[in-house]
């Protein structure tokens, strides 16, 4: 591994008993970040996006779940850690921003008693240090008077002030990587702008690797330089952003970007509707669980399945056994 | 926040001067004569005199409402026909035992409750959660009156505890050693009722706390699981808590006649029950008055107590 | 344009008691073509979901008149006013809750048949069962399951069927696919296109998601703190903005596009409290253009090119030079 | 989302029913048990039992026998068809005083839930300043001075006191339904609000109350007990479960059987009522948080 790399994700299986029987979220999951790159990691509901993102924190709940393989964060194992050398971790490693900034704050604990926490905690700075820094955060996440708003409670910030203030949480730690799941989800288009510019900013400003996970390919493309696809917990598609944009071979990615509307379309363009719904994580099909859904489906895909392979380009790799050819050009 | 208080301040003198109504005019709801009902066994025409002097039951019945309110509101709920004892001394001797009955009950009951609840939600369908789900059912489901029936059986008389009678309870300023002695038992019923109930709900409303994202974040930051339990969940989770301690202390107050009634102790329940026996309608009277009152102020108190706990209730 | 099928003139709703009333919508005027898709576009509190509701009568406009093939519907009321409503019908955000957990997909979309007696027995079941094989849910295998065994694009696709019982003039589609997937959302803007043609419907499709409304709209209407800022043809309007807060609104909007050029002009801060709204032009107190006068005089909606009006003092378009890109 | 919401989002999606939960075993014998008293209870006059006011001064304070299976007590009467007896007065107090508060608070509940504004305004508040005097007290202070006391009284009296906790609990409960899209939706159909009221409302609020009446049946069981030890229940001989255990306390030590059985019987439906409301509860609020 070099030396450049700060995340290394191997095979990692994440799976929850449930009264239905075993349901893998997560299915032999591999990649690595370098320091100071962002990856995006994009998916539909039930891809299992959310559930990677906690588990490379080691944030699942404690029982129930059943992780394998490995997540070295700076060299250091994750799965299978206590809970006590996770924490170590966390906050000063790894932090993380939530889904739902209306949610993710504790309602009756002032915003800046909880941007503190960290501080004080684990950082070991006392009331005024700790006090002073919480400001300066409030600060730098762009939040106006924040001095004033240091002792305001979250149900009187909006949805984008308060989104502010998670991020303000996670970098207090000053994080190596911070992990963003679906930042932006609830949020309006402009406030999604400055939140998203603002990730971008203290990502380069702090010299952090990120991890984007969304459902939305507008937010990761161009906002981080790799990507991963995923669908029924599995990696189908991963490679540097504009390959897997341009030159994707997965019919599952093209389908994603197919089906989106754009801006830029004229009015009433038709859109590349894919049949079916997301997969049923306890009930999958043996073969590839996109095969139900594609078009370009063969006996060999409901039977088989296929495993990463690599692309023509350096680190783009699928997980087909009818891969797209390459077009030329962009695809829109 | 100031202009919540004081909205319901409002409301609670509002409510205050309905129920005197309706304490008041409970007599002329009953059948009969109210002079009748209010002498009970002591009727004389002397008291029918004074009776009629005091209340006015001649005047129209506004009249008679302010009259009597024009008393109370000067410390005068009236003597009582039949012991010729004033009904605000009667009340007065008698209020002090329900209060220390209810702060004992109520320290020892959340002493218990919230670390139970605590360690039951900390690990629910453990064990321990099992065990103390289905204990504190089968408590729910024991009348305060059977389970004293039983502790009287096994400990004042099996381990022979000594058992106080009316007549010898000693008052906490004269002797606090023997008044904790008598006052142990109805306390410790008492609190097992509180127990189950406020286990019950914080476990509850702990669980769906500890679900939160808010808890998930706590947790990112790399903090104790200690430190998420007090500092993150408990407070979030104790507003159920509070409106249920608010309504069952009121409850207490005004259902702990059964265990005083049972016990020998001379509350304000042992006295309302003792007082409906002689008929002694104008005592009666007081009692509900004052116990009215106690249980609105009571749940004022625990209102105000939950703004405090979470400030997104005063906003509304 | 068409011959206008439904008529909003200066439609309020305002809410709350008094000192802490919220004007929700503000004298919002337009129309809707028979056959036309009209969106309506803004952010979260602009009120473009209570002025749907308010054409619906589900709010109590507090001013304005809505027309609907000349019948004025702010007037009716009791029965008459039930009766009304049938001829528009309203599709929700949430598929899920839309739909009565207790009852049966065929049920459900038999409601308003029941409600009216307008079929029953046989024909009745004919009827629900071509509504239903229409939005994609095959009746025999799914018909008898109970609402909260569906899917929510299924309980979206129910949701349309019930609303097409009626054969309403009018659908009102409010946020209908932003709790959808990706794939799905596209399933249910493609199946809104197909039944609009077969049924001749006219549609009012009030999203927040800039692209989902293009796609679907022949016109587009913008909307900020209660007031509309622009309308115009949809791709006149999102090619050439000539309100400043079109064209930050679709400068914030993300082309799922590596090459696209990314935008840095970012409007700052957020909507102001529809408590205490800013005088003149709600939209000055973030517009980097605005001038005294957008303080002191509201701008009315005025037309910039055939079918196009704008509400703003200094519209972009008549700034430019002509000839200029858009 | 939380990682276990977001869990059971993903069990919700795979399985078709997500209402697919059993109640489980102990819920149908609970439901078996509350049957089998209700029955007694209904068929005692033509049950094989002996009279349960006939005394028999030769086996006074007898132990369980075949003859007289739960004993007999100090007056030689045989216990087990007075408990049998007794079940009666609770049962009906029970029942009565539930029938009062739902028959009352219930569609007030509904329809200020549903209507809201001024009906609303002015039903909560009155409900309000109800709830506030303290129910016991005034239950107590009612039945005292209003003689004779007759079961209908006490189920009256209440009955009454029970109306502005049921209107509560239902007018939460449906404000919780009434703000669903559904309700929405059948509004634009053009439904009447009657129909509105029945067909969407009370499906979905019929769960919670049946629930809230079991739990509310064991509480009006509890508190006649506690009127009995007062001596404000049925006047003896009348036998109610309540009175035995009050008689039973003088000769507790010399007679344990007359006390343990009524209690016991108390108890054991209680605990059945409790369960099955609060299993009710449970049951349906999941699928509730769920609409």
């Amino acid at each position: 591994m070099s030396d450049e790399t700060l995340l290394r994700v191997r095979e990692v299986t994440t799976a929850f008993d449930t009264p239905q029987g075993r349901l893998t979220a997560v299915d032999g999951v591999s990649f690595d970040l370098a320091a100071h790159e962002s990856l995006g990691v994009v998916g539909e509901s039930g891809s299992g996006k959310t559930v990677l993102s906690r588990t490379i924190m080691g944030l699942q709940p404690r029982r129930g779940v059943a992780v394998t393989g490995s997540v070295r964060l700076n060299g250091a194992e994750v799965v299978g850690a206590s809970e006590g050398a996770k924490r170590e971790l966390w906050g000063r490693q790894v932090a993380m921003v939530f889904q739902d900034p209306m949610t993710s704050l504790n309602p009756v604990v002032k915003v800046g008693k909880q941007i503190d926490e960290v501080l004080r905690v684990r950082l070991g700075m006392n009331r005024a240090a700790a006090r002073a820094r919480a400001i300066e955060l409030l600060e730098m996440v762009g939040i106006p008077a924040a001095d004033s708003r240091y002792g305001a409670y979250p149900h009187s910030l909006s949805g984008g002030m308060r989104q502010r203030v998670v991020i303000a949480i996670a970098l207090a730690g000053s994080p190596q990587l911070l992990l963003a799941d679906e930042p932006t989800t609830g949020l309006d288009v402009t406030i999604q702008a400055q939140i998203l510019n603002l990730l971008d900013e203290v990502q380069g400003r702090l010299g952090m690797s990120m991890i984007l996970v969304t459902h939305d390919l507008g937010v990761v493309a161009t906002r981080t330089s790799r990507l991963v696809v995923m669908y029924a917990g599995r990696v189908v598609e991963t490679g540097t952003t504009r390959d897997v944009f341009a030159r994707h071979r997965m019919p599952y990615t093209r389908a994603l970007l197919e089906s989106s509307p754009k801006v830029s379309n004229p009015s009433h363009t038709r859109l590349a509707a894919i049949p079916g719904r997301p997969p049923n994580l306890l009930d999958l099909p043996t073969g590839c669980a996109f095969a139900p859904r594609c078009a370009y489906a063969t006996d060999r895909c409901r039977t088989e399945r296929p495993v990463l392979e690599p692309a023509d380009e350096p680190g783009h790799l699928f997980a087909c056994f009818n891969p797209l050819p390459v077009r030329v050009g962009s695809p829109s | 926040m100031a202009r919540y208080l004081a909205r319901r301040l409002i409301t609670l003198v509002g409510i205050v001067i309905i129920i005197s109504i309706g304490a008041f005019y409970l007599i002329h709801l009953l059948p009969g004569d109210p002079a009748t009902v209010i002498l009970g066994t002591g009727d004389s025409p002397q008291n029918r005199a004074r009776l009629y002097a005091q209340l006015g039951l001649n005047r129209p019945v506004i009249e008679q409402y302010f009259v009597w309110m024009k008393n109370i509101l000067h410390g005068n709920l009236g003597t009582s026909f039949i012991s010729q004892v004033p009904v605000w001394t009667t009340i007065r001797a008698a209020l002090p035992i329900d209060l220390e009955m209810i702060v004992l009950s109520q320290i020892l009951s959340f002493a218990v409750a919230v670390p139970l609840a605590m360690s039951s939600a900390k690990r629910p369908d453990s064990w321990l959660d099992r065990f103390l789900g289905a204990f504190s059912f089968t408590m729910l489901s024991i009348p305060a009156f059977i389970l004293v029936v039983v502790l009287v059986l096994v400990v004042a008389i099996k381990w022979a505890v000594p058992h106080t009678g009316v007549s010898s309870y000693v008052p906490l300023s004269q002797d606090w050693v023997t008044n904790l002695e008598s006052m142990a038992l109805p306390s410790i019923v008492l609190a097992i009722g509180s127990v189950t109930v406020y286990y019950r709900v914080l476990r509850s409303d702990l669980i769906a706390t500890l679900q939160q994202e808010y808890i998930t974040l706590a947790r990112s930051k790399g903090i104790s699981q200690r430190r998420i339990l007090w500092r993150h969940a408990l407070r979030p989770s104790s507003v159920a808590l509070l409106g249920t301690a608010g309504v069952n202390i009121g409850g207490l107050l005004a259902g702990g006649f059964i265990v005083q009634y049972l016990l020998d102790i001379p509350g304000l329940g042992y006295t309302l029950v003792n007082s409906i026996g002689l008929s002694d309608y104008l005592v009666v009277q007081g009692i509900v008055l004052v116990v009215s009152i106690g249980v609105i102020v009571i749940n004022f108190v625990f209102d105000f107590l939950i703004t405090l706990v979470d400030p997104r209730i005063a906003r509304e | 344009m068409n011959e206008s099928l439904l008529s909003v003139r200066d439609l309020s709703v305002t809410f709350g008691p008094r000192g802490r009333r919220v004007s929700a919508v503000d004298g919002v005027s337009f129309d809707v073509g028979a056959g036309e898709t009209l969106g309506l576009v803004g952010e979260s509190g602009c009120g473009k979901t209570t002025t749907g509701r308010a054409l619906m009568r589900i709010v109590e406009p507090t001013a304005g008149t809505v027309t609907l093939e000349g019948v004025d519907l702010t007037a009716a009321s009791g029965r008459a006013l039930r009766e009304q409503r049938t001829a528009m019908q309203m599709i929700f955000q949430d598929p899920i809750s839309s739909l009565n957990p207790r009852r049966r997909a065929r049920d459900i979309v038999a409601e308003p048949l029941d409600c009216w007696k307008r079929a029953t027995g046989e024909e009745r079941r004919r009827i629900v069962e071509e509504l239903l094989a229409q939005v994609g849910i095959d009746p025999v295998a799914y018909g008898d399951r109970y609402a909260r065994q569906f899917s929510g694009g299924q309980c979206q696709r129910i949701s349309i069927a019930r609303a097409l019982a009626m054969r309403p003039k009018l659908l009102i589609c409010d946020e209908v696919v932003s709790a959808l997937d990706v794939s799905v959302q596209a399933q249910i803007l493609n199946l809104l296109e197909d039944l609009k043609a077969e049924y001749g419907l006219t549609l009012l499709f009030i999203a927040h998601d800039l692209a989902v409304v293009k796609n679907i709209s022949d016109r587009v209407a913008v909307m900020y703190l209660g007031r509309l800022c622009e309308i115009g043809p949809a791709d006149t309007l999102y090619d050439a903005p000539a309100h400043p807060y079109t064209k930050f609104l679709l400068g914030a909007a993300l082309e799922a596009d590596p090459e696209a050029p990314r935008r840095s002009e970012v409007l700052e801060g957020e909507p102001p409290s529809p408590l205490n709204p800013p005088s003149g032009c709600r939209f000055r107190t973030r517009c980097p253009f605005a001038t005294e006068r957008c303080a002191t005089e509201t701008p009315e909606l005025r037309e910039v090119a055939p079918g196009h009006q704008v509400a703003c003092h200094f519209p972009l378009t008549l700034a430019r030079p002509e000839g200029a890109p858009a | 989302m939380s990682s276990s919401l977001e869990l059971s989002e993903l069990v919700e999606e795979a399985t078709e029913t997500p209402d697919g939960r059993r109640l489980g075993v102990l819920f149908w014998v609970c439901v078996g048990w509350l049957a089998l008293n209700l029955l007694a209870a209904l068929l005692a006059n033509v049950l094989p039992l002996p009279n349960p006011l006939t005394q028999n001064y030769n086996v006074i304070n007898a132990g369980p026998s075949l003859h007289h299976l739960f004993g007999t007590d100090d007056l030689g009467r045989d216990i087990f068809s007075r408990v049998v007896f007794g079940s009666r007065v609770s049962i009906e107090a029970g029942l009565g005083s539930m029938v009062i508060g739902f028959g009352v608070g219930a569609p007030l509940g509904m329809l200020a839930a549903y209507r809201r504004g001024r009906l609303d305004q002015v039903l909560t508040v009155v409900m309000y300043v109800v709830l506030a005097f303290p129910a016991i007290i005034a239950t107590i202070a009612i039945l005292s001075f209003w003689t004779p006391r007759t079961l209908l009284k006490i189920v009256i009296v209440i009955g009454v006191a029970a109306i502005p906790l049921v209107y509560r609990v239902i007018r939460t409960a449906t404000l919780a339904v009434a703000t669903q899209d559904f309700v929405v939706a059948a509004k634009v159909q053009g439904a009447s609000d009657t129909r509105i009221l029945v067909r969407e409302l009370l499906p979905n609020v019929a769960p919670i109350a049946v629930s809230f009446l079991l739990i509310g049946v064991a509480t009006v069981v509890t508190l006649e007990g506690s009127l009995a030890f007062l001596g404000l229940s049925v006047a003896p001989p009348t036998p109610s479960w309540g009175n035995m255990i009050n008689e039973s306390r003088t000769i507790l030590q010399l007679n344990p059987w007359l006390a343990l059985f009524p209690a016991a019987a108390m108890c054991l439906f209680l605990l059945a009522l409790n369960f099955i409301g609060d299993r009710l509860r449970t049951h349906f609020d999941v699928s509730e948080g769920k609409l």
